[in-house]
Order: C-alpha cells, then structure tokens, then sequence
C-alpha cells in the first residue's frame, strides 16, 4: 500500500537507467522500455481500482508527515490520468519498435521517453506544490532532448520556442510558489487550502493565482499563451510527437483543475476570465488549423482548440462541468494521439507531410483509413464516439449555468473541427493520387512487425475512442465522482491531514 | 564579540563592499577581455573576504567552507577563460 | 600547447581538490556542502585536468564513462529511497545504522548519505558529460 | 617515495578539514589520498624524495616576508598620483629543469617583489616575466637567478 | 590579545583589498593591473582569512582558514600566468611607459 | 528597507532577462536565461523571508539551533531550482549553438520556418 | 425493434467478410436485412395504425438521461416503412447499377448503415437518442455523396452537405439541450407531452429557432437547400434513397414529431409556412432551368420539402394529414422517378434529358413505371399525387396566397413529370452513347413496385394509406385523426385548382424550350445565391484562418515572448486594481551598507549585462550578479546556498564562454522603436515582479512549517545542517527529481552534440 503511489514514478526513473546503462544493446532497451510501460499502466489501473469508489490513497515520502514532507496523494483524477499516461506510454513505445531510428534510440532515446513519463506520472501524483514544480521540470527537460533529439534543422528551430517559452513558465510558476510560500508558510497544497481558506485577503490571493494561471496556461497552450505548441510539436519523431500531442499539454491543464479547485477558490472574475480564454482558445485554435495544409501541424493546431473545451470545463466551474472537463481530456488524449500516429504512420511510409502531395490513401489503405475515420470523428464530435458525449455535457453544463456565448461558441468550433478533419480526409484519403505525388502508386505492404507495431496501436486507440462513446456513461459517472472530489475538497484535506490541521 | 571588533568587522566588510565596486568597474570597462578576467578573479578573492568576514561577524564558521570552494572554482574559471582567448576568439 | 607551469599545478591540486569535494560531499549532513556543491567540486577537479591536459587525459582519468557515472548516480539515489520500501515503509524514509569502531570513532551512516553520495555521482557525471562534450565540439561527432 | 610522501600530506590535509586529527581520521584520509593518488599517477611513478625540512622552513620564511614587501611597493604605487614604475617584460634563462621546479619557480617570482611569469618557452631554457620596476633588466635577471632560483633549487634538490 | 590582532588583520586584508581594487582600476595596462590584483588581493585575502583564524582558534575554523591560504598561494600565480600569457599573444597592448619587451625580441 | 531593495534588485533582474531574451542574438537570450533564474532564485529567498538570523545549522551537541535561524526551507527550495536552471541553461546553450551550426545564423527572428 | 434498428449495423460490418466469401451476392443477402424491418414492420402495421404503440427499451447511460429508448407509433411507422421498404428495393437496385463494381458491397455497407440511422431517427423515444442517429445520417450520407470519391465535385458535395446538415445539427444540439433543461428529461414522449410547459418558457423562440434551423438544413428549406442539388453527385441509388424518400425527411419527421409540443404557435406557423412556400417556390422554378434528369428531380424533392414544411406550419388537422399524404405519394413516385433516372444513365450513358428520347421501345417496363410516377407527380386525377395535391389545396385555400403558390408550382412540377417521365420515353427517338435495353430485374423491381403502389394508392387509398397516414397524422396532431381518403371528391374548388394546374403547367410544358434559357439564367442566378455564398463562406473562413494564424503564429519569438508578458501585465493590473491591495512596506529589516551596494550591483551589474555589446562583457557581468546574489545569501544566513551559487555561477559563466567561442560577435539588429518596445514591456514585468514581492513580503497569512525542521533535524534526521537534511530526506523527492533533470540535461546535451541527422524522417 506504502510502495504503490510511488510506482508511477519509480518505474519509469529505473526503466530509463536501465537503458542508460545498457546503452549498445537497443533489444534490450525496447525490452526494458515496453515491459516498464506495461508495468506503469498495471499499477496506474490498480490505483484507479482502488481509488474509484472515491477513497483516496495518500502516501508520505520519506515517512514525513504532511505538511512537513512530500505527499502523493491518489485521487480519481490523479488514477484517471495515470492510467492514461500508462496506456500512451506503452502504445507509444510499442509504435516507436517501427518508428525510432536506431540512432536516436542509442543517443538515450528510451531514457528520455522513460524520464518523461516519470515526470508526468510525477505531476499527476504529487500533492506538494514545489514537487510540482520539480515534476514539471522532469517532463520538460525530458521534452526538450526528446523535440531536439536528432538534431534536425526544424526540431532545433521548434526546439528553441518551445524551450524559451516554457522555461518563462516555469520561471513564473517559480516565482509564484515562492509568493505563495512566504504568504503561506507552507507547500503542501491541502495545507495551502487550509490555509489560504482562512485568509482574510482574497484579492491578493487572487492576483497570485494569475501567476498560476500564466504558467499553467502556457503549459496548457492556452489563448494567448499557447505559441510554443504549433511552433514545435510537428517537427519530432512520430511516437515522440504523439506522446507530445497526447499528455503534455494535459499536465497543465490537470493543474490548473488541481489548483483552481483545490488551492484556491476562483471567484467570478477569474472563472469569467477562464471562459474567456476558454472561448479565444478553442477559436483560435480551430481557425490555425483551418489554415494548415499539413498534417501534423493542422493536428498540432487542434489540439490548442481542444484544450479550450478542458478549460471550458473548469471555468463553468460546476460539477457536471468538471466531469466533462475531465471526460473531454481523456477523450481528446485517445483521439489525439491516435491522430498523430496515423500522421506518422503515413510519413512512416510514404515520407511526406504535405495533405497536398498526399492521396488515394483510403484506396491503397482501407482498413487503415477506418482507423483514422473514427479518431477524426471521435475529434470531431460524431455521435456515438466520445467526442460527442465530451461536447454533449459541456454544453450541458454551459446552459445550466446560462453561460450561453461560450457554450455557443463551443458547438460552433466542433463544426470547424469537422471541417478540418473532413480536409484531411478528403486531401490524403478520398482525393486520387496526385499524378506528381512522391507517394508510391502501389499499395503499402507491410511487414507483421509493422503490422503489430504501428496498426496495434492504432486499432487499440480506434477501439477505445468507440469504447469510451459507448461506455461515456459509465465514463463519466467516474470523471464525475473525480469532478465531485475536486469540488469538495474536505475528503482530500482529512486524508493528507488528518484532523485538518498540522500535527 | 566585542563592539569594537564587531565595528572593525563592519568597516572592512563596507571597505570590501567598495572593493567589490571597483573591481566591478573593471569588468564593465573591460577593454580587453583580459581585463575584465583579472577583476572577476579579484573579485572572487573579494567574495572570499566578505564570507571571511561574515563568518567572524556572526560567529558562524560555516562561511569558510563556501570560501575554499570560491577559491577553488574561480581558479579553474579563469583558467578557462585564459584557454579561451588563447584560442583565438574574437572578441 | 597548454602551460606547463598549469600542467604541474594541475596534478597537484587534482587529488587535492578531489579530497575536498569528499570532505564536502560527507560533511554536508553536519556542515554547509552535501552531493551537489561535492559533485561539481570533483567535476571541476575533472575539468582542470581536461583544461590543463586534454579531455581525452581527463576521460581516461575519470576511467567511467561519465553518462553510466549518471546513471549509477541515479540507480544509488533510487535505491537508497527503496530501503524504505524494503522496510515497509514508503518510499525514502531514511534508515540508520551506527557502528563504534573505537570509543571515540563512531560512524553514523544512513540511506540519506547514500542518497547524496548518487546527488554527487549523478553531478559530476553530468558536469563533466557537457562540458567535455562542449570542449571536444564537433571534432568527434559519431 | 614521493607518492608515498604525497599520500601522507593527503591525509594530513584531510585530518585537517574534519577538524578531527585522530588516527582513525589520519588513516581514513591516507586511505582517500591513496586511492585519488592511484587515480591519478596510476602505478608508473616511482622515484625516491627526500624531505629538506629546514631549507623548506628557510625558504617559505624568506618568500612570505618578499611577497608581504612587493605587495606594498605595489600598492603604494596604486596610491600615489604618479606613476614610480617602469614595467617590462624580461626574459631568465632557467636552471630549473623538472616541472616542478620550473612552476614552482615560476609561482615564486609571480608572488615576488614586482615581477610577474608570463610564459616559459618552448624548450623549457627561458622564463618570462613582466616586471614593474626595470631598471636594469640584468641585474634583475641576476636577482632573481641568485636569490630565489638558487634557495628554490636547493629545497627541491 | 587575540581580538586586537583579529583588528589588526582585518583592516591590512580589507586595505589591501581596497587597494587592489584601485590598482586594478588605477593602473594603465593590463599586465600593471595583474601586479595589483595577484599580489595585493593574495595578501589581503590571506590576512583577513588570517584573522578569521586567530578569532576563533579552532580547528574547525584554523584548518580551512589554512587551506584558503595555501589556495590562493598556490593558484594566484597560476592563474596570473595563465591570464598574461593569452593577453600578451591575444595582442593586449603594453602601457606606452614600457621599457623593454625581451619575449617580442625573441621573436615570440 | 532591505526587502524594498531587493524587490527592486529583482524587478531589475526579470525586466533585464526579459529584455535579453527579446533580443534578436542568441548569445543575448541566454543571458537572458540566466538573469530570469537569479530573478526567480532571488525571489523565493526575499518572499520567504528575511529574517536575519543565524545560518540554519544546529551547533554540534545541541538538539536545535541556539537561537533565530534563517529559514532553511527556502534556501531548499532555492538549491534544488539553482540546479534546474542550471541544467535548463546548460541544455539550452547546447541547443542554441547546434541550432548556430544547423542554420548558420544566430538571428533568433530567422528561425521560423516551423511556425505557421 | 432494437433488432431492426440495429440489424443494419451488423449486417454492415459484416458485409466486407461476406464480400469475400461470395462477391457481389452479398448485396443481394444484405437486401433481407431491410427486408426483416419492413416485414416486422408490416406485422406490426393493424397494430400500430390502430393506435397500439410498440416501445423498446435498454437503459446506457442513465444518469445522462441517454438511454436506448424507442418507440414505434404512427408517425415512426410511417417513415419506418418507407426508410426499410424503399431501402429494400434500393439495395437491390444497387446490386444492378454497380454491377462488377469492386466497391459495390462498401456502397451496400454505407446504405444499410444509413437505413438503420434513419431508423433509429424516427423511432427513438430520447431526444439525445434521436440527436446520435441525426448525425449518423449526416455522415454515412457523407460517405454515400462522397462515394465517387475520385471526383472533385463527388468530395465537394460531400464535404458540402455534411457541413450544412452538421451545422444545422448542433443547432438542433444546442435545442435539445435546453428543452431537455425545461422538461427536464431528453425523453421525447415526455417532451411532446410538455408543451405548455415548453411553449411559455422564456427560451421557446430560442428553442424554436434552433430546432428550425436543425430541421431545415437537414430537409433542404431555403436558402439551406442549395446542397441538395449538388448531392446529385452521388449514385443514383444514394440520391434515391436519401434525397428523396428518406434522410431529407428526417427534418419533415421532426418537425412533425415536435409539433405537439412546439407547435401551434404564431411563430411555429409563421415560420414554417414562411420558409415552406419560398422553398416550394424556389423548387419548383428552379426545377425548370435543369435539363440533367437528377437535378430536375432534386429540386423538386426541393420544393416538394416545401410544401410539406408548410403544411406542417399551418399545423391543423387537415393540413397534417394532407402532409402525410403528400410524403407517402412523394416517397413513391419520386423514389421511382430517381431509379428509372438511375437505369437510363446506366443503359444510355447519357443524363440530358434534352439529349433522350424513344427509350420506351427499349426500356418498356421501365418506360411505364416512369409514366405511372410522373402522372402521380404531375397531380392526374386518379394517381396517388392527385389525392394528395387534393388534400394540400383544400387546407391552403384557408391561407390567403399560399393556394397561388401551390398551384404554380403544380405547373412546375408538371413541366418536370414530363421532362424526367414521359419525354425520355415518348419523344423523338436520339441516338445515346450506349445502346439502351432494359436493365437486369434488380433494377426494375425497384420502380415497378413503387409504381404499383403508387397506383394503388390512387385507386385504393382506403386500403392502408388511410391507415397509415391517419396514424401518422394523429401522433403528429396529438390527437386521433380519422382519417378517409377519397379519389374523388367532387367538383370543388380544389378540383377547379388541379385542373388550373394541369392547364398551367401544360402551358409551361409547351414554352418549356424558351423557358429553358430563362431556367438556365434563373440557375446562375441562384448560383449568386447560397451556394456561393457556401463558398464565400468557406473562403473567407479560411483568409481569416490564414491572416488569424500570420497574425499570432508569426514565427517571432520575442513576439510571443511579448504577449505573454502583456498577459501576465494585464492579468495582474486587472486584478490588483480589482482587489484594492495596498503596499504594505512593513520594515522588518534594517538595510546595511555592504547590502545598500550589493543590491545596487545586481541592479547596475543585470542592466549591464542588458545593454553590453560584447558577449564577454555580458557574461562578466552576469557572474557579477551571481555573487553578489550569493553574497545576499551570505547576509542572510545561507551558506548553502552561497556556495552553491558561487560554484554554479562559475561553472555557468565557464560554459558560456566555451559555447560563445563558437558564436558569432552581437550585432544590433534591432531598430531603436522595436529595442524600446521591448524596454517598456520588460520594464513593466519587471515592475509587477517587485510589487509581487512587496505584497509577499508585507503580508502572512500563515506560520512557516519550518520550525518543525528545526526541531527534528536532529534527533529524527539525523544531521546539523537543516537545509541538507530537507534536501536529503525531508524532501529527498525533489532532489531526486531535481537529479533527474540534471541527469536529462547531460545526457540531452551530449546526444544533441553528438547525434547529427542529416535528411532524417523531419519536414521544414
Ligand atoms: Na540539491
Ligand atoms: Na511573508
């Protein structure tokens, strides 16, 4: 019980020494990798197992009783986005089998993936806000030797927003712990609510928490802060990419989840600024991808439109809203990165991310064009896949609380996003082969290696985005006891406090 | 400590302070990358000082340690700096 | 052709500069130092002698590949937090063990200084990973 | 020998860092020395040294009250409006022959009345120094090679 | 006694200090300021870490305070070499006031 | 006073980070880092408060300090972010000047191919 | 009834297998599956059109209020019957027109995966139910428009009609969504039966309004109508099956199904008859400008949709009932006109009606089928048409012009019943270029069946379509509808309308050539019309994509830097004037001198660093802040720190230097107005970092944890040195994150420098 909320971190940190440590041997390394992956997403499902009833797992490191030491603290959200991150970390690895060139996977290519994780799981798990802080740097370190490994021209190019831009996030969400340190004399974020709760001062907490908002909104890729992304995410190898896609801007958003419920309680302005945002993100974000004639890039761009439904979510602040919230980023981590690796997959094959030098893939490809036709209508917001139910009980949400403009705008954009996947489709899967295309004129064959690698992968993400439709009850029956935890905080503060104050 | 001494302590710490300044002076005058070498070297020997000092003031030796890792590291940053004109940089 | 007056100093201070990132590195529990500034001592004692020699001296110095030096470092921090979980309790709680060697000499060891001696490999692994790296530039890019 | 010697000034130096000079401590420190001693030299270094601890003790004397005496004349040129010195860059033909002998000669002059080592030549015959006070750049030469070259030699030798 | 020389020491390292600052701004030439800098600052350093010593008189204290000196002793001058030999190839000018210069004679 | 002070110290620090890391040159923007992590660093220590005491170590033979310490959770705080962004700023100038080499400018506004 | 809605699905998915196993035969097993729907439709018919109600339920997601809940009345059979019926023969036809066809069964595979969308459509008893299914039908439509995916117009108009109908779906969403709030459940029979409560709600027009828009984009009202011509794109069998009989209903059915609980209002009526006679109008006349077969019948299925919209806007019994009618007569006749078009492209290869002539010699069977369904278009007494236009003229004689409207759209509709039915057959015979023979049984069973019903149900309207239309109308009205149609009525005034109608249209048959150019240029007119502006639309949408995306995304980093930093400006001036926070300068420590000229070194040291034109110089500089912050943490009690700093400012400026070596010298790039901007935005950050820390340090609203460090370092950690023993233990997992990142960063460093790959998998 002590040894299991520490998993998600550990597993990952020694899978990635092991393949630091066996450098010259790649069977190894992919071995080592896939079993660490299996081994994460095992645990993750056996936390959330526990956890899903709506008792939380707290775990003391080092023995320290909180506030003093670091506590990881498993809650439903927390087990939710574990089981995520296992599930993408296996694919993900399982797809790199094919799709990694063997000289990055010497240049430490599996440690940094490994790292990666560890630093997202990290962030899911922690509940101390400077261990927060430091789980982010582990993500963002492993990203940026991830973007940049290679070495290519673009990567470099995308490689340097990204780093410069997110580094002057971590710089203000550094800068706001230490405000919020000497404010509070504390780290530990149900200590924090504690706390703060008790103020007397709620203005200046608010203007901190707009430091927050900055720094996690920039992670998230938020309206006007979200640059870095489409600069960046199209430039790296496939499986990196799709785990980009997939998780890392999901880390912010489940922060801003984590601390505008938990830490501070947002008043009207800030849940109205939160829409705001919410509705500039998801249509200016659609409207870059309207404008892309390249496949990751176009894909890149949506993601940015997406996470305006997460935050949507917060921002109406109920918890109908927060569930769908929750539900429409696990829905959009499935679609999204099952995209990503259909965009790789094609470039796997045929070498080109131009829709306009592509073609007569549904022809050459059936099977494979199903694939891509469930995610992109899973993004788009088809009924019966998930997308729809993410879209249903936010706007569900949205009117309940006569929030009309934004909820609006949120049905609008998912039209857009039809348009946009419906581009794809047409360009690169109905359009006949381009007479000048660089694509080969017969069709792809595939080795059962590939077939394994990068269709497995695939089919699993199609199966759970049809899974995830029809089971979006169940589903979100579950983000809503998550949703519930967030809203009521007082079962997270007995279990890391027990008593609700310093021992 | 005794007043006086702890006055003398604070005379030397502001007389360092000054030094500190001067030889700051020197760095953003430069002209030559060599100049500006020499007083960041003087002024690593200056920090050094100002911990000495600090730790007499307080009564807490713990400074003295941080001196003997200046001393050591500012030794070897200049030597790199050094290396590095001689490799021809341009300025 | 570096200096020979550097030369010379630089083999007498490398051991000494070593020995002073070990006095660091274990009396940080007690004293100001620890892993980190420890580490990046004996990485610059590394650095001195790659500065007054050349890298490939250094490297050969070091006798560790220092990218596996990191990875050790890390595997003896992880492993130092497991003997926690080997006790049943959570990750990184620290255990203590004391010997009495003679009346006077009693040695008090503990996971934590474990944990801070893999801070330090982990440090001087990395430091001098880079800035060899740096210094060797595209001379021996594979 | 002279590791050997080097290994017990290694442990001596660590007794004094922990600030514990007990056996256990002086053995725990000649242990540490031996092995940064065997990282460093390996086992290839074998020659034999001898401890002059009187020419030493002379010597450090000597060169402590000279560096007290140059730094002055220095700094009273600092203060004073005009400038007394005549720098230049001299050249000394070397005795010296080792490494050593020749860094430690070197340091010795850089710490020394007015004058400063910039390089020594290829073929290890010439120092150069920059000296503020050259008057007469022989009778430096001659000064430096009789005083400090001369005891410097006889300590190491 | 021992406070007295703790003073003493303070005020010569801290002045000579000072006074090493002022060369290192004073004087006309790089090499003239390496005068000023290695000799003067290694002495006022060593004093005021002197005086560190005799304040405290402990073994904790007396052995670093040491080991700073022996330090400085031993790199000041490496490190001033290393420093005037790369001016003086980089071409860093002499002060016009230079007497002689035997290294450029040589051809070097 | 001294809080207002470093206040100022450090609105300096981030304003002059911040202006670096606008500049066009690569060179300039990672100085431009480093200013932003002693901005950062800085901060933490004067928000956690400067409480004048005593280096936060507790006398050898005593069970708690002799009296008022510094805070020491902050100065940890601090260490750990010093080491971050040390390695951020390590990576970042390896990947600033591969990017040198791979795009033969040091131009930061010449490097948008990837944008839209 | 879960059976038949959901069989289309799985006979679908397992239509590729079955493919394999017998080739083209499968289409020909998968014709059972709509077969088994409207033979269990059929053995429900006494049933239901007596007034039973045959539900099905299986709970999903219950406490979404989704649950798979149906119910089949007199309405959902109606259409039920014409969605499997029709989808039977369809599927028949299919497996003629796209004979030795390769992709024929995925053509099967998309018709029965739209049946049984269609089906679930008009049978779900959930709102959200009826929403999935709604949205089905606009994709797998998509996917049959799409079908000759090769050509541009095919993906056009694919592309076209999804976006219409999904557009118009999310504003059916957004609709549902807040009648579902004032119910209070999605369950439709629940919400048909609240119609006070949904007619005085505040929202009604708003809920109104977007149920419209959903109903009318799916069923082609103008001016949504212009996709539907161009959805000719797809198969014929496709334009059979979804633009006449079926998916364009879908509206019609809702509407019908909504009119008890939305219905009846002045709005309701306004609105839908507004919209009905201009859609009719549109239709109609736009009709006359077509000479391809397909185009004609769409724009009739355009005006057609019209008429019935506006029937249902005037919503009384009788309208409701002439609606009915009216759909059932439509499906049938239009259904076979679509298929007999289908079989003469197929057999001649040509489509221009003005190109055809003679073919009844040729094609007899079909050549009669087409007549029976062009005279029932056409409205001859005696045909199914007939009855029904009878039905529509006695309801809209209550409404002012309407009956003008109907009748010159009658003449029109004449002009396209001879155009598509008679003309190709009994005109003068013209060479095609395939010789014309009948098609294979596949393709005619389809419209001879039709055509006997239709036929039937002019000769023998009591037999079923009483029934049936009368069960429709009645759920529709919401009340019992007796329904009893007659052939003949008398002569009436509605009689007198037909016969003016016949006459008029006649009048336009004969000038029909000059009306041809006037059609023509109506038609390029109508092309000014929504399609263009479809187009407009979809071009400006993507300028202001592209100029949105220049705009944000242009590349400069220092451009992006500058918007954050006006964020994080803005956000905090918004909520520190918000909050009315004051400066609280609490002195709480004295300031030293050596403090005063530290904090003025790190000011004038960082400025320095700023504004140095030499890189080395900047460095220097930097290494000057660095000690002088770590002489700040000497003065206030942390060596730690200091020497951390001290060691790491050393090594960093070491690494600058080393890594400059290979840069080149600073050149000022920058204008002065751009280094100024800059200025004043940094300036102004800067400016919020010094008030952050002002309040920060002016306030506490809690104590600091730390004492407890302090008091257990020891004894529970340990060690003295309070800040190691956080580091190593207390927070030992920061460390060991923070060791990872150092350990990330080497190595990252190492295989960046290292690792070059030229030409690699990347793009630029
Ligand atoms: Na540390
Ligand atoms: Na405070």
């Amino acid at each position: 019980m002590n040894a299991l909320p520490a998993l998600p971190i550990l597993l990952p940190l020694l899978t990635g020494i092991v393949c630091i440590l066996m450098r010259g041997n790649l069977p190894a390394q992919r071995m080592a990798s896939i079993a660490g992956c299996l081994l994460q997403l095992v645990v993750a499902v056996v936390l959330m197992v526990r956890v899903g009833g709506g008792t939380l797992i707290v775990a003391q490191m080092g023995d320290w009783a909180a506030p003093y030491g670091i506590t990881l603290v498993v809650d439903v959200l927390s087990a939710i986005m574990l089981v995520m991150s296992g599930l993408l970390g296996l694919l993900s690895a399982v797809y790199g089998l094919v799709t990694m060139d063997e000289r990055r996977e010497r240049h430490y290519y599996h440690a940094f993936f490994q790292i990666l994780l560890m630093g997202v799981n990290g962030s899911f798990l922690t509940g101390d806000l400077f261990n927060l802080y430091v789980w982010f740097e582990v993500m963002l370190m492993a990203s940026f030797v991830l973007l940049a490994l290679g070495g290519e021209r673009p990567q470099l190019e995308g490689a340097i927003k990204y780093v410069a831009l997110n580094f002057l996030a971590s710089a203000l969400f550094l800068a706001a712990v230490g405000i919020l340190y000497g404010l509070t004399g504390t780290l530990n974020m149900a200590d924090l609510a504690l706390v703060l709760r008790g103020s007397e001062d709620p203005g200046l907490i608010t203007t901190v928490s707009m430091l927050f908002l900055v720094a996690f909104g920039i992670k998230a890729a938020i309206f006007p802060l979200f640059f870095w992304l489409p600069a960046s995410y199209h430039t790296p190898p496939a499986p990196v990419s799709a785990i980009f896609a997939g998780l890392l801007t999901k880390v912010g958003v489940y922060a801003l989840l984590r601390m505008f419920t938990l830490v501070f309680t947002p008043d009207t302005f800030t849940l109205q600024l939160i829409l705001m945002l919410a509705a500039f993100t998801m249509v200016t974000g659609v409207l870059g991808a309207a404008a892309q004639m390249n496949f990751r890039r176009l894909l890149a761009f949506h993601i940015i439109s997406q996470i305006g439904y997460m935050i949507m979510g917060l921002g109406l602040f109920t918890q109908t809203a927060i569930a769908a919230a929750i539900f429409y980023m696990v829905h959009n981590i499935i679609a999204k990165t099952n995209l990503f690796l259909i965009a790789g997959i094609v470039s796997h094959k045929t070498g080109i991310h131009d829709l306009k030098q592509m073609g007569g893939l549904f022809k050459a490809q059936p099977l494979f064009s199903v694939g891509f036709l469930i995610a992109a209508m899973a993004l788009a917001g088809l009924p019966p896949l998930s997308g729809f139910f993410g879209k249903w009980s936010l706007a569900q949400s949205g009117f309940a609380v006569e929030r009309y403009a934004v909820t609006a705008i949120a049905l609008g954009v998912g039209l857009l996003t039809l348009f946009s996947m419906t581009k794809i489709w047409n360009e690169a899967f109905w359009k006949p082969r381009p007479a000048d295309s660089p694509l080969p004129a017969t069709p792809w064959t595939w080795t059962t290696r590939e077939r394994i690698a990068l269709m497995g992968p695939v089919a699993l993400l199609a199966a759970c985005s049809v899974a995830l439709g029809l089971g979006a009850g169940w589903a979100l029956d579950l983000c809503g006891t998550a949703a519930t935890q967030l809203l009521n905080p007082a079962a997270y503060l007995e279990a890391v406090l027990p008593g609700g104050a310093r021992p | 400590m005794t007043s006086w001494l702890d006055r003398v302590a604070q005379i030397s710490m502001v007389i360092l302070a000054v030094a500190l300044v001067l030889a700051f002076y020197r760095v953003l005058r430069g002209p030559s990358l060599p100049d500006r070498i020499v007083a960041l070297d003087l002024i690593a020997s200056v920090v050094v000082g100002m911990l000495t000092i600090h730790s007499i003031r307080s009564g807490d030796y713990v400074y003295l340690t941080a001196g003997i890792a200046l001393a050591l590291i500012a030794f070897i940053g200049t030597v790199a700096l050094a290396l590095f004109i001689r490799r021809g940089a341009p300025q | 052709m570096t200096s020979l007056i550097l030369r010379t100093a630089a083999r007498y201070l490398f051991p000494l500069i070593l020995l002073f990132s070990i006095y660091v590195l274990f009396r940080g529990h007690n004293d100001p130092g620890g892993g980190f500034v420890g580490g990046l001592a004996a990485a610059s004692a590394y650095v001195l002698y790659a500065l007054a020699f050349d890298v490939k001296a250094a490297r050969g110095l070091l006798r560790v590949d220092s990218a596996r030096l990191t990875a050790w470092g890390l595997l003896l921090a992880l492993l130092s937090g497991l003997a926690g979980l080997a006790a049943g309790r959570p990750f990184l709680t620290a255990r203590w063990g004391k010997w009495t060697i003679t009346e006077t000499w009693i040695v008090k060891a503990g996971t934590p200084l474990l944990f801070d001696v893999g801070v330090y490999l982990v440090v001087l692994g990395v430091t001098v990973t880079i800035l060899f790296a740096l210094a060797e530039g595209e001379d021996e890019a594979s | 020998m002279k590791p050997f010697f080097y290994n017990l000034v290694l442990a001596f130096l660590w007794a004094l860092l922990t600030g514990e000079i007990s056996l256990g401590n002086l053995f725990a420190g000649f242990v540490l020395g031996y092995v940064i001693l065997g990282l460093l030299f390996g086992a290839r270094e074998k020659s034999s040294y001898f401890l002059k601890v009187g020419q030493v003790i002379r010597f450090v004397v000597l060169f402590l009250k000279e560096m007290v005496v140059s730094s002055a004349r220095v700094a009273y040129d600092v203060i004073t409006p005009t400038y007394y010195m005549r720098p230049g860059v001299v050249a000394i033909p070397l005795d010296a022959k080792t490494d050593a002998e020749i860094a430690l000669l070197a340091n010795v002059i850089t710490l020394t009345p007015g004058t400063l080592s910039l390089d020594v030549s290829e073929d290890r015959r010439t120092l150069y120094i920059h000296a503020m006070f050259v008057h007469d750049p022989d009778a430096l030469r001659r000064e430096i090679k009789e005083g400090l070259e001369k005891q410097l030699l006889e300590v190491m030798r | 006694m021992s406070e007295a020389i703790t003073a003493i020491l303070l005020l010569i390292g801290s002045v000579f200090m000072l006074l090493s600052a002022v060369g290192v701004v004073r004087m006309p030439d790089l090499f003239t300021r390496m005068h000023a800098a290695t000799k003067v600052g290694t002495v006022g350093v060593s004093s005021i870490v002197l005086a560190a010593a005799f304040y405290f008189q402990d073994m904790k204290v007396v052995a670093p305070a040491l080991l700073i000196i022996v330090f400085f002793l031993a790199t000041a001058p490496v490190a001033a070499h290393m420093i005037g030999r790369a001016a003086y190839e980089f071409g860093v000018a002499l002060w016009k006031g230079t007497v002689i210069d035997e290294w450029k004679k040589q051809g070097k | 006073m001294t809080e207002l002070m470093l206040a100022i110290a450090i609105g300096v620090l981030y304003a002059s980070g911040l202006y670096l890391m606008m500049r066009r040159s690569i060179a300039r923007f990672i100085i431009g880092l480093a200013l932003l992590s002693h901005g950062a660093n800085l901060l933490i220590f004067t928000a956690g408060g400067l409480s004048g005491g005593r280096a936060p170590i507790i006398p050898e033979g005593s069970d708690a300090p002799a009296g008022l310490i510094a805070d020491p959770l902050p100065q940890a705080l601090i260490l750990t972010a010093i080491v971050i962004s040390f390695a951020l700023l390590a990576f970042a100038l390896v990947l600033l000047l591969r990017t040198h080499q791979e795009t033969e400018t040091d131009d930061m506004e010449k490097l948008r191919s990837t944008d839209a | 009834m879960l059976a038949m809605v959901f069989s289309g699905f799985v006979v679908a998915a397992l239509l590729p297998w079955l493919h394999r196993r017998i080739g083209d035969k499968a289409s020909l097993v998968a014709a059972l599956c709509p077969l088994a729907a409207t033979l269990w439709l059929a053995s429900g018919f006494v049933g239901v059109t007596s007034g039973d109600v045959i539900t099905a339920y299986l709970p999903w997601m219950p406490t979404l209020g989704l649950d798979l809940a149906f119910r089949l009345d007199g309405l959902s059979l109606l259409f039920a019957l014409m969605i499997s019926g029709i989808g039977t023969l369809v599927v028949l036809y299919t497996h003629g027109y796209l004979h030795g066809d390769p992709r024929q069964h995925r053509f099967v595979m998309y018709t029965l995966m739209f049946m049984a969308s269609m089906l679930g459509v008009v049978t779900a008893d959930n709102l959200i139910l009826l929403f999935i299914f709604w949205e089905l039908t606009s994709f797998t439509s998509f996917l049959l428009i799409g079908f000759n995916h090769d050509e541009e117009a095919s993906r056009r108009a694919a592309l076209q009609a999804m976006l219409v109908t999904v557009m118009g779906g999310l504003f059916l969403l957004a609709g549902v969504l807040l009648i579902g709030r004032a119910v209070g459940t999605f369950s439709l029979s629940a919400v048909v039966a609240s119609r006070d409560l949904l007619v005085d709600h505040p929202h009604y027009p708003v809920m109104l309004g977007l149920v419209l828009v959903g109903a009318f984009t799916k069923s082609a009202q103008a001016p949504f109508h212009f996709w539907l011509p161009n959805a000719m794109a797809a198969p014929t069998p496709a334009s059979a099956y979804l633009h006449s009989s079926t998916m364009v209903k879908a509206g019609v059915y809702l509407l019908a199904r909504l009119h008890p609980a939305l219905g009846g209002t002045e709005a309701w009526t306004l609105t839908l008859t507004g919209f009905g006679a201009l859609t009719l109008l549109t239709g109609a006349v736009m009709a006359a400008g077509q000479v391809y077969l397909k185009r004609l019948l769409a724009y009739t299925t355009v005006a057609a949709l019209g008429a019935l919209v506006m029937l249902l806007g005037i919503g009384t019994e009788a309208a409701v009932e002439a609606a009915m009618v009216f759909l059932m007569a439509h499906a049938c006749y239009k259904a076979a006109l679509f298929l007999v078009a289908g079989s003469i492209d197929h057999e001649t290869g040509e489509k221009n009606v003005t190109k055809l002539g003679g073919l009844f010699r040729y094609m007899p069977i079909t050549g009669a089928t087409a007549l029976v369904a062009a005279l029932s278009m056409a409205g001859v007494p005696s045909a199914f048409g007939f009855i029904s236009k009878e039905l529509q003229y006695a309801v809209l004689f209550q409404h002012g012009w309407l009956p003008v409207v109907a009748v010159v759209s009658g003449a029109f509709f004449l002009l396209v019943a001879v155009q598509t039915g008679i003309r190709p057959f009994w005109a003068r015979y013209r060479e095609t270029p395939k010789h014309a023979h009948e098609p294979p049984w596949t393709m005619t069973l389809g419209p001879v069946l039709l055509g006997v019903i239709t036929v039937a149900g002019g000769l023998f309207p009591g037999w079923t379509a009483d029934a049936l239309a009368g069960a429709a109308a009645s759920a529709t009205a919401f009340a019992p509808v007796d329904m009893h149609l007659h052939v003949w009525h008398g002569f009436n005034r509605e009689l007198m309308a037909s016969l003016a109608t016949l006459a008029l249209g006649g009048i336009v048959v004969l000038v029909s050539p000059r009306l041809a150019g006037l059609g023509n240029r109506m038609a390029g007119l109508a092309r000014l019309g929504p399609d263009r502006g479809y187009d407009g639309a979809l071009r400006g949408l993507l300028s202001l994509a592209k100029w949105q995306t220049k705009a944000l995304q242009s590349g400069s980093l220092r451009r992006y830097l500058m918007i954050i930093l006006l964020t994080v400006i803005a956000l905090f001036a918004v909520s520190f004037a918000r909050s009315e926070l004051s400066l609280q300068l609490r002195d709480r420590t004295p300031l030293t001198l050596p403090m005063f000229i530290l904090c003025a070194l790190i000011v004038v040291a960082s400025i320095a660093a700023a504004v140095s034109a030499s890189r080395l110089g900047a460095v220097a500089a930097m290494g000057v802040v660095g000690f002088s912050i770590a002489l700040v943490f000497v003065l206030f009690g942390a060596p730690d720190l200091a020497m951390t700093q001290l060691v790491i400012e050393t090594l960093s400026v070491v690494l600058l230097v080393s890594a400059f070596y290979y840069l080149p010298a600073f050149t000022r790039r920058s204008t002065w107005r751009g280094r100024a901007r800059d200025l004043l935005v940094s300036i102004f950050a800067g400016v919020v970092m010094t008030l952050l820390v002002l309040l920060a340090t002016g306030v506490s609203v809690g104590e600091p944890i730390s004492d407890y460090f302090a008091a257990t370092s020891v004894p529970l950690g340990h060690g003295r040195n309070i800040v190691n023993v956080i580091l190593v233990d207390y927070r030992a997992l920061d460390t060991l994150g923070e060791i990872t990142v150092l350990a990330v960063a080497g190595l990252g460093a190492l295989a960046l420098l290292k690792l070059r790959t030229k030409n690699g998998g990347g793009e630029s």
